[in-house]
This record gives C-alpha cells, structure tokens and sequence, in this order.
C-alpha cells in the first residue's frame, strides 16, 4: 500500500526530490524494485510512467523505456497492481497521455453521449491504488474540467505543466486549476538529460512567484549541482526523469543486475537530494544575510 | 483582379454556407477535435491560429490571393473535372474523376504543404519540419519549401525509409533533409511524436507542416481550408458541365485531408451524399491481444478518443494504446481520422465505408487499363466503393482522383502477384521486384 | 463553343503566319522531310495524309474539337507558365517555366499520342501500335489507348525492357501488350524496325503511332501540329503575363516533339531567339572506328541523311550507317532529328546547342533543390544550356519543362554517384540502386 | 568480274531465277562461296544485299542476316570489291537502303547546295563493280530522280517494287521510271518466307499485266512448288530471299561447314529453278490449250 500523505506535506519541509521512472521498465518485478531503490534514496515524491503508445512529449529516452514497458505487457490494470503492491514512504504521482485516462473502464464510459464520462473510472482505479496526483502532459488546462471534477471527487491532485513560454491568461487559467504542485518546464524541448541550467527557469520561477503553490521543476536535471543550482534558484522541488530512465537503460544495454542497477538508482537519488538541500541551505543563507 | 472579386464573392458564399466555417472558432468540432498538445506547444499553436485567421481567413497581406497563384502556377491548379467514358458506361451512371493526380507532386497533398509552407513565411518562421509516412507529404512538403526558399527537415521511420526509397530520394533532391527516426518500430507514429519533439524545441522560428486535418487546432481547419480548393473547383466544374450539383461525392480518407478538401463545398449542398471510403485492410476484425488492426477503418470501425492533439475517432485497443494499423496502401495506413469527419459521421452528413486490400487492388487495375490513369493505390480505393456499391448511388457521381500510381508500381506488382486480381495484367516477368 | 471560336481566329493567324503551315503541303522542310518508306507502306501513308488534312488541318466531324477538350479534361491543359523565382534571380533575367511535367503521364508526350490515337478512331482504325526506347512515348499512347478504348500494342527492344521496367509496367497496367524486340542490339532502333514490320503487314486497320517530328510525311508535320499547343498556350500566357512576346525560347530536342511544340507559334515571330538544346552526352567527338558517338547532338554534330522515313539531319559515318548514339538521357538518345528543325537550323532560325552529360546533371539538381521541380533527364538539358549561355539570352526566357524526373531516379543516382555533381545532396546511402 | 549482260535478257527466255543473299554473311569468304553456289543452282539474276543498319523493309530473318554481316565489317567499298570478286554468270543486282547510296563518296558529295549530287558516285563505282541494277527498298518513286538519272548516266536498271495495294497514279508513275524488272511483292507485310502463295500474287500481276516489263514475285517463296504455281499464274520470275537466307542462318547455328551450306543453296535453288520452270510449262501448255 503507497504512502497516503497528500502531495502538499511532501514539499512542506524542504526541498522536494521528485523522481520519474517508467512503470514496468524493463519488467515489473526489476522495475519494483527501481522504484523502491528511489523511495530509500529520498525521494519524497515519485512520478510513475504509465506508457502510452504515442508519448508525443517524451524524448527519445523515455519514450524507449515506454517501449520496453509496453513491449513487456503493461497494461493500466496492471500498473495499478503494480503501485498497489509498492512498499515507498514517497507520495506517488501517475504520469500518463490523457487517452488512456479517457479510455479506462471500457466502452460504456466512452460512448455514453455525455463526453464528461471519460476520466472518472480511472481516477477512481488510481485513487484505491495509493495515487495521490496525476500530470497528463498532453491536456492542457482548456480541456481538463471532466478531470478535474473526478481529481476532486476522488480527492487527487492534478498537476500542470508550466512551459517557459507560459504566461498570461493561460498561465492564470492554469494556476485557477492546479494542485499538489507545479511542473515547471526548465526549457523548451521534451524530456532528456541535459549538462546545463537553463536561464528559461529562473524567468519561469519569477513569473510563479505570485503564485502560491509549490513549484518543482524539471526537464534535463541531472547531477547533484544542477538540483543545487535549481534549487538555489528559488525551486520548491527537482523532477528528475531522464537522467534516471538512462540508468536502467544502461542496466538494460550492459545486461546488469537488477541489485547492481537498483544500487546506482539509489546512489544516484542520494546525490540529487543532497544537492537539492544544499541548494535550499544556500538559499535560506542568502536570504538571511539578505 | 478576379481573384480578388472571386474571394469576395466566396465570402458571402462562405456566411451563408455554415458548412465552410466549422471549427474555425473553436477548434471544436461537436464532441470532437480541441487541442490535446503538450504544454511546451501551445503558444506556438496559439501563434498559428492567430495567424491562421489573420492571413488565411482573413486575407491579410494578399496571403490568399497570392496562395492561389502558386498554386495555379506552380501546382497546376485547376486540375480538371473529367468523364470516365467507360465507368460510366460500365455503372450505368455519370462518373466524373477530379484529377487530383495531375497536380504537382502527384497528389492532393501539395494544396495543403504550400500552403502552410507560404503562411510559415507570412508568419516569419524560418525553418519548415514535417513528419512522413509514405513520403508524399514529405515530398510535397519538399517541394514546396524548395519553391519557397525555407530549409526543410522530414522525419521519417527509418522501417519506411527503406520501403520508399525514391520518395526518401525526391525530398533530398528537392534539398530536404531527411533524418531517419530510429525510435520503435520505426514508423509514421515514431516520426510524428519525433516531430513534435524537435518542434517543441524550436517553436520560435520553426512551423510544422502537418500532412492531413489531423493534431490540434487550428490543423484540423487550416489543413481542410487550403484543401478545399478541391471541393471548390469540382463543385463549379460539375455545375459547369452537368448543369447541378452531383448526387454522390467519393473520396478515400486515411487523415482524411483529401476527403475534407473533396467534401468542404458539398457539406451545406444536403442533396449531395458524402461517401468516405476507408481503408477495410485484409479484414475489419481487429487482434486485441496483439494491439493490431488489419485495417485502418477508423471511421467505420474506431472510436472515440484522443491522439496526437485532437479528440477524434482512433483504432484502439480497450486499454486505449493505439493501435498498429494496415493496409495495402500506406498512405491511409493511419490509426486516426481528422476530428472533423468523425462529427459528420456522426452526424451521419458523412457515409463511411470500408474497402479491403482486394478490392482496393481491382479499383487499381480497373481504372488503369479502362481509363489510362493509373490511380495511388490510396485513390484505389475509392474505386473499389464504385464497383461494389454503385446501384446505390444517384445519376452524377464525382470520385477524386486524390494521387497517382507512379509511386506504387512496387508495391502493385507485389500485392498483385499474392493474389488473383480481377483484370490485373500478367506481371510474372517482375515479379521478384524491379 | 468558344473552342470553335477560338479555332477559327487561330485559323486568320494561322495564315498570317507562315511558319505554322510549313511542309503542310508536301511534306518537305526546304531539303529535308519527305517519305522514304516501303511500297507496302505508300498507302498507308496516304490514307494517314488525307485523315490529316481533312480532321486535323479542317476539322472535319469536330475532330480538333474532341481533341482539345479530351486534352484539357484527360490530360490537364492549359499547363501553367510559371516564373522561376530563384532561377530569375540567379541569371538576372525573367525566367519562366512552361510546365509539361504536369501533363498526365508527366511529360509533352501525351500531346502527339491522344492525338494520334484519336485521329486513328476517326479513320475507323481497330488497333494501335508504336515503339517506345525509354518508354515515355509508350506509356503516353498506352493511356491514350486505354481512354479511348483502343486495342494497343507496344514494341520495344529487350535490353530497354531491363532499363525501363517501371515504363514497361505502367503500360502494361493501361492494358496495352508489351512485345519484346530481341532482334538486334534490342533497343529503340530494332523496336522501331520491328513496329514498322508490324504496320506493313496490317496497315488497313492498324495505326502507328510515331513518338516524335520524325518519320515519313505526314508524321512530321502531323505531330508538330499536335505538340504546337505547348507554344499556343506559352505564347498567351506570356503575353498575358509580361506584356509581350519573350525573348527567347529554349527546349531540349531529341527526335524534337518537344521542341517543335514549343517553338511553333514563335517561328513567325522574328524577334523571339530560339534555342534547341541537344544532348552532348559525354563529348562531341566520335568514335567512327566503333559506329559511335558518344552523343546525340544531331542538329550541332550530323549532317543530311535520310533515316527511318525521311531526309534529316543524322549522326552517321562516312559510309552512312547509322551511329549508336548516347546520352545520360534515354529520350534524347536518337541519332536522328526532326526534319523540320534541321531545316530551321540551317536557315538560322533556330540556335542548336549541345550540353553534355554532366552540365545536365548539374541543371537536374538545380531545379530539384531551387524550384521544387524535378525534371526529366531530357528536361535538364535545357537548364544546363540556361546556366552555360545565359548571359547571351534576353530579359524574358521561357524554358520548356518537357517531362518529369520520376522516372529517372534510379539514372540519376547511379550517374550522379559517378561523378562530382555541383549542388548535388550527398546520396551515399542509396548507391548500389534502390 | 560479273558477267555483264543486261537484265532484261535474263527475263529473256524462260522464267528467271532471281535468289537473295546478304553480302558478307556471315564473312565474305563463305558469302562468296553461297553466291556462287546460287549461280550454279540456275540463277538468272542474283540481287546481293548490301547491310544497313536501319533496315525497315525486311523481316527478321534478314535483319539477322544484315547484322551478321555488318558484324563482320562489310562497308560498300568491301561490297564492291566483292562483288567484282564473284565469278558468276547471272546478272549482279544490288539491294540496299537509301542512304548508303546518298552518301557513298564522303561529304563532298553530301554537302553540295545540289541536293542531287549525292547518289552519283555510288552508281558509278557499282557500275564499275559490274552490277546491273539496283533496289531500294526504301525509296519510292516519287524522291527517285536523282538516281533513276545517275543509273541511266551509268547503265544500270533502277528495279521498284509493287506492292499489293499500289495501283492509279503510283503504279504509273513507278513503271514509268521502273528498268530491267518490277519486283513484285507477293503480299502485305515484310520479308520473310511462308507457305502459302497469296492471292494478292494474282492481282497485283493482273494489275501489272498491261505494262511492258519483266514480273519478278517476290516475298515469301520457299519451295519449288511456290515458284511453280507462281510462275503459273503469270510471273515472269521468282525472287527468293529469306528461304536461303535461312539456310546460311541455320549453317551458322549449326557451324557446318561452308562447303555443306554451299550445297543445300545450290540444291534449293535447284528446286525453286526447277519449280519456276515447271510452272512456266503449264502456263505454256494452258495457253496453247486455250
Ligand atoms: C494519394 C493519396 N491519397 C490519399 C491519402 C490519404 O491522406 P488523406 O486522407 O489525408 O487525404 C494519401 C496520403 O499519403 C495519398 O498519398
Ligand atoms: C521528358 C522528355 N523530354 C524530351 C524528350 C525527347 O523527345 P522530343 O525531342 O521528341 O520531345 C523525351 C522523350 O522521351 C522525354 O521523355
């Protein structure tokens, strides 16, 4: 059974670490003990990747790992199996494409003349299972009220993304319907690993700042100094997807075992986190002596 | 000048007509369409829609005016409304063919590439990226970024870069680049997600060149709108030459984009019966267990769901994981249908219908050797509807010829030689391939 | 209506304009032209002269009228003239592109192939036969057979069989049978040997289709009058467009339909340059020892003979047997010319120029990659001319876009790929054929 | 030297025997012995075929045959020195296509504003060559004045042939230009032997009856019982072509020697002789018994 805090108590005491991998990956029984590898690395939050055939939003990294999960047989019933049976103190979030959300408890929701039908059998299946948010990259804030009411109704948060390009109205509408925390973009692009800090997520963080939610970023962390820096940059929380799928992709490609890559996970989580919380110590310094 | 006096009478046409205008608000079409993109994207689609209305609904900068010039010059536009002599003799009916393969390129799909590709100018976009399947919207896309002076990159599954080796050759030779898209299984799905990507990187001063009325808004409009020309043409041409409106239209719809463009100016003519001929593959049963659906009938056989941007009717599996589509021709070989067509089969404006790889190959035969135009293997289709269902259609009936066969000739052989075509020439000197 | 309108003022001009009847009468262009054909033939050849005169010169039973619009409605005319925006720029000087591409069967052939087939049914004529070597004039009167309902048979040689196996299958898909000529070397020269044979046995009720301005009286003269709407048209739009006649025209020139066409309406216009562009292959000189030139520039390097039916202009030795000719262009590959143009060139009317293989080969890439048109090979001539001499030409030049490129992907990878071609993408990946 | 009679006098007495082989095939030494072969079988006439590349007139068995020899080399001056060569009694008639005729004796001949210089050298050296007469397959009456004047500058007969459905003005002005023999053609189409005789056969010498020159049919005789049954109904001889040719052909393909190709000529040649002349007899005989 997951952790049942709500996602808010996860960025109440300090810099969240919120960790990404794709459910199923390379298979469960490996992939369980990924996940939980994370959790024991800090994580506070963890994303779980339900994979749809077409991740329009993913980079080539994760959308390889949402092969490798499909091609072993994941299914939606089967990752809620899957998070049901997870041992994690982390507040676990779903990340999936709205169609699978819209689709599950088959066709009488689906082809009742009411469209607002869709959402709600899924909601309710992730919220027995331990879910307690979910972020659907590809639904944007104009098309998610039949979401929203089942994320109410169900008591789950919803997660928006926010892109360096958001702003204005759209950023308000989105702002009016978010929860548990935002997604802030940290560049233009899809999801990937990346060496540098981009200066796109400071200007994303000012223009937040009105807004009181916490703000997690993501997109391209990778190392112990990046989640610092980002951190330091006035983030609430780290997302870290990509530099995580490439660890298992590796474990997949050098055929090692699943001990050896739960380890490098859980190392590497360490890392992450330990650079968030200097990150928040050098702010709160700085804010001190300010 | 008469262009310009054509257009405002298309106007008024167009306010009375409310057919012509769907979507355009909105994006909405009933229950269907919207703009299901990731966050990254949508100011990018926002800009487009601005720019949507403004030039091409608008008319801003002459944008329309000059649109259709090049299309006239540089596309060959009209293409001809024609009696099929011996169809009509052979159904008994008035078969006229709108000759979309006589367009440069060799398909309908330049209307809309030069299209976008003009307004990604008008927008000051410098660089053009399209996805493709088959490689006719890779090739019409190149063209017209050549015609046009804009870089040009195509994705394209590395699986079907092997299967359309001369398409792959025309896009480089009209100076694209082609990048393979390794991902997967290597094929249109891979090259539009892989499109998207590279988009949501350079939305700045990139446009996307979508291939059908398929993604989110504005897509779905833009796309019908610049191949509406189509519709617009056969419509006065048929007036023209029988003295009314035709009591059928007949289209092939994978995306649905040709079939839109043949449809658009008959949708508010109620007489006329709309039929969308879907790909029926080797048979309407789908394999749940293995994700696949030996057709890609998404209209007849799909339901409703969301896929790359848009609420639309999709072939899917009960978890809601696309499926892998097929069919004898690539370029129907699509999971989903433009948003659109969905709401009027819904509707029930639109009449879909499925025709399988065997008859889609008679259609192929017959049309060659009675008619002397070789169709796309797409185009078939559309005519294996006439040969099956003709007793039920009304005295004047207009097909559109939506490409030509030169692109497919490997894949007739082969498909002909598995199995017995009726009317199919004797091959068996190629086969083995050529 | 307006078709017979327009026929009778085309008819004034005509007889203000001399160049548009020449050799009407007898056949002959000054030295050249007339019927150097078997006794077995001479009625033949009679009979066509009077079908000529009385369908094609007065339109007896609305022949010209049925020609025109099955023309325009099967065939896609008027093409468009379009201007060359960045090939205007690069050469200073207003470039402008009669596109003959867009004809159905993607090039001129079409033309002179409907015509003659439609003039055999109206001599009550059941069959038709006709060689092909790279197999465009082929596939043209394959279509043109099917649409009317001809029986068809096409000859061509064995060894143009292997080369042209998409050509081959295009015309047997329209229904017309493929009879190899494995006499000889088994290319176009045999085929015509062969077709010949064919009509002199069968002549009462078969007709052949000759693919260009060569042959007996009334071929010549016959299948000008045909190709001639390419200027007709060229020459309004220009007029339309620009204000005035232009200043030069340029076609490449194999057995010279093309050619012809594009000039006939401009001969009587004195001011107007024109420019036949022949295929240098890989040099002007000739290997006499071996029978051959390695080119087949018969209007710039032959001199008077006479060949299949007429006194022209021949690649020949001293001897007078025939040469083999060469070029990387199988269409411009005859050692022959139309007797009309060697007429031309010798009264200094017409300018003959050769461009050789690889100045093709550039011109083929430059309007691939500048234009978005891929040209036939044939075509590229005459852009590699534009490139060599256009400082000598005059602000308003109209090219002739004689055909398509699809066809001559595999040849232009494979030529490509031996040499170092200026502006050419990096084709790596597709050596070794496709 | 070629014996130097004119052709009419091989129409003379009797039915002539006018047989047809490719000069130089497949060399000139065998094609020497095979001529020869011909003037011992009986021939009257023999027309020696000159190759040229582009031979619309003939049918694939001699389209072979020119290529072989065009294979091996021959030119017109290799022609003539040949024929000077031959040590026969019939009368030499050369068969070739116009243009080798247009432009024998180099460009001189050909460049000259006078369109009409160009067939005379070529009909004075074959005159020096000895031969008699000449056929051209492919030039009709009509474009014939230049050479129909240099062969009566030098001598020789300018044979035309009638076709099945040559009649009216072209019949006239054909036999008005016509010397030595009219070669007329048994029936539609191109050379080639078969094994019927046609009825056009009878027509076109109906047609020709009131002309005062020899009839020669030609196109299709194979077998002394052809020639009997076309000398019956009013031929005044046989041309064979293809038949023969055919046997060179099949000597070739069974590389016999040439001595054993020489003889089955001269025995073939022996029947279609003999043929010729039964048939004359019964037309004899018919017409006294008329
Ligand atoms: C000739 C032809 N017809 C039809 C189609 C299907 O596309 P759509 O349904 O968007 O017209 C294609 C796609 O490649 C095509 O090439
Ligand atoms: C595209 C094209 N252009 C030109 C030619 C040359 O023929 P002509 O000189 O008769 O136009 C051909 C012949 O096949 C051709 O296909």
């Amino acid at each position: 059974m997951a952790n049942a805090d709500a996602l808010d108590a996860a960025f109440a005491d300090g810099p969240a670490y919120v960790p990404y991998l794709v459910v199923g990956d390379p298979d469960d029984e490996s992939s369980k003990a990924y996940v939980e590898a994370l959790d024991r690395g800090g994580a506070d939050v963890i994303e779980l990747g339900l994979p749809f055939s077409e991740p329009i939003a993913e980079g080539s990294t994760i959308q390889e790992a949402l092969v490798r999960s499909l091609d072993a047989g994941m299914t939606p019933d089967r990752f809620f199996a899957f998070a049901e049976d997870l041992e994690v103190d982390a507040a676990l979030v779903c990340m999936t494409y709205y169609n699978l959300i819209y689709q599950y408890g088959g066709s009488e929701a689906r082809s009742a003349s009411d469209a607002s039908a869709g959402p709600r059998p899924f909601v309710e299946r992730a919220a027995a299972a331990g879910i307690r948010g979910l972020v659907v990259p590809d639904l944007p804030a104009e098309e998610a009220e039949p979401l929203r009411e089942a994320c109410d109704e169900f008591g789950l948060d919803l997660i928006f993304i926010v892109a360096p390009t958001t702003r204005g109205d759209r950023l308000d509408r989105m702002m009016a319907n978010v929860s548990g925390y935002v997604y802030v973009q940290a560049r233009l692009g899809t999801t990937g690993a990346r060496d540098d800090v981009s200066d796109q997520t400071t200007a994303s963080l000012d223009r937040l700042g009105e807004y009181d939610v916490p703000k997690a970023v993501g997109f391209g962390i990778s190392t112990g100094d990046h989640a610092e820096r980002i951190v330091a940059g006035g983030a609430d929380g780290i997302i870290v997807g990509s530099a995580l799928v490439d660890v298992v992709a590796e474990g997949v490609a050098a055929e090692l075992s699943t001990a050896e890559v739960a380890d490098r996970l859980e190392a590497l989580s360490r890392e992450l986190k330990a650079g968030a919380e200097r990150g928040h110590r050098s702010r709160t310094e700085t804010v001190e002596s300010a | 000048m008469s262009e310009t006096d054509t257009r405002t009478t298309e106007e008024t046409e167009t306010a009375r007509r409310p057919g012509r205008r769907r979507g355009r608000e909105d994006g909405k079409f009933g229950r269907y369409g919207g703009q299901y993109v990731p966050e990254a994207l949508m100011p990018a689609i926002e800009e487009l829609t601005d720019a949507y209305e403004r030039y091409v609904l608008d008319n801003e900068d002459g944008f329309v005016d000059e649109f259709r010039e090049r299309l006239a010059e540089f596309g060959g536009r009209p293409t001809p409304l024609q009696r099929a002599d011996r169809l009509s003799e052979r159904y008994e009916t008035e078969v006229y063919l709108k000759r979309e393969d006589l367009l440069h390129g060799g398909a309908h799909k330049l209307n809309n590439a030069l299209g976008q590709v003009l307004l990604a100018k008008y927008m000051g976009k410098e660089r053009i990226i399209a996805e493709t399947g088959a490689g006719q919207h890779g090739t019409a896309t190149a063209m017209a970024a050549a015609h046009l002076d804009m870089p040009c990159t195509i994705y394209m599954g590395e699986r079907d870069i092997n299967r359309q080796r001369p398409n792959v050759f025309r896009m480089k030779l009209n100076g694209s680049e082609v990048k393979p898209v390794t991902t997967g299984r290597g094929t249109l799905k891979e090259a539009i997600s892989e499109t998207m990507r590279d988009w949501a990187e350079t939305v700045e001063d990139t446009h996307y060149v979508i291939g059908s009325i398929v993604g989110p808004h504005p897509f779905p409009v833009m796309v019908r709108d610049f191949q509406a020309v189509i519709s617009e043409e056969a419509r006065e041409q048929a007036i023209e030459k029988t003295g009314g409106v035709p009591t059928d239209v007949v289209a092939c719809a994978g995306g649905g984009s040709n079939t839109m463009g043949t449809f658009a100016e008959f949708v508010d003519d109620e007489s006329v019966a709309l039929h969308a001929v879907e790909a029926g593959g080797s048979t309407l049963e789908v394999d749940e267990e293995a994700g696949v659906a030996p057709n890609s009938a998404s209209l007849f056989a799909g339901d409703e769901g969301v896929l790359h941007g848009a609420r639309t009717k999709l072939l899917q599996d009960s978890d809601g994981q696309i499926m892998e589509s097929h069919s004898v021709s690539s370029g129907l070989d699509y999971a989903g249908v433009g948003p659109e067509l969905a709401y009027l089969v819904d509707e029930g404006r639109v009449d879909p219908v499925a025709v399988d790889d065997d008859a889609a190959l008679e259609g192929f035969h017959r049309l060659s050797s009675t008619e002397g135009i070789i169709p796309a293997l797409e185009t078939a289709h559309a005519f294996g509807f006439l040969e099956k269902h003709h007793e039920k259609l009304g005295e004047r009936v207009v097909v559109n010829v939506s490409g030509r066969g030169d692109k497919d000739l490997d894949a007739a052989i082969e498909e002909t030689d598995k199995r017995d075509v009726d009317g199919a020439p004797d091959m068996s000197m190629f086969t083995g391939g050529m």
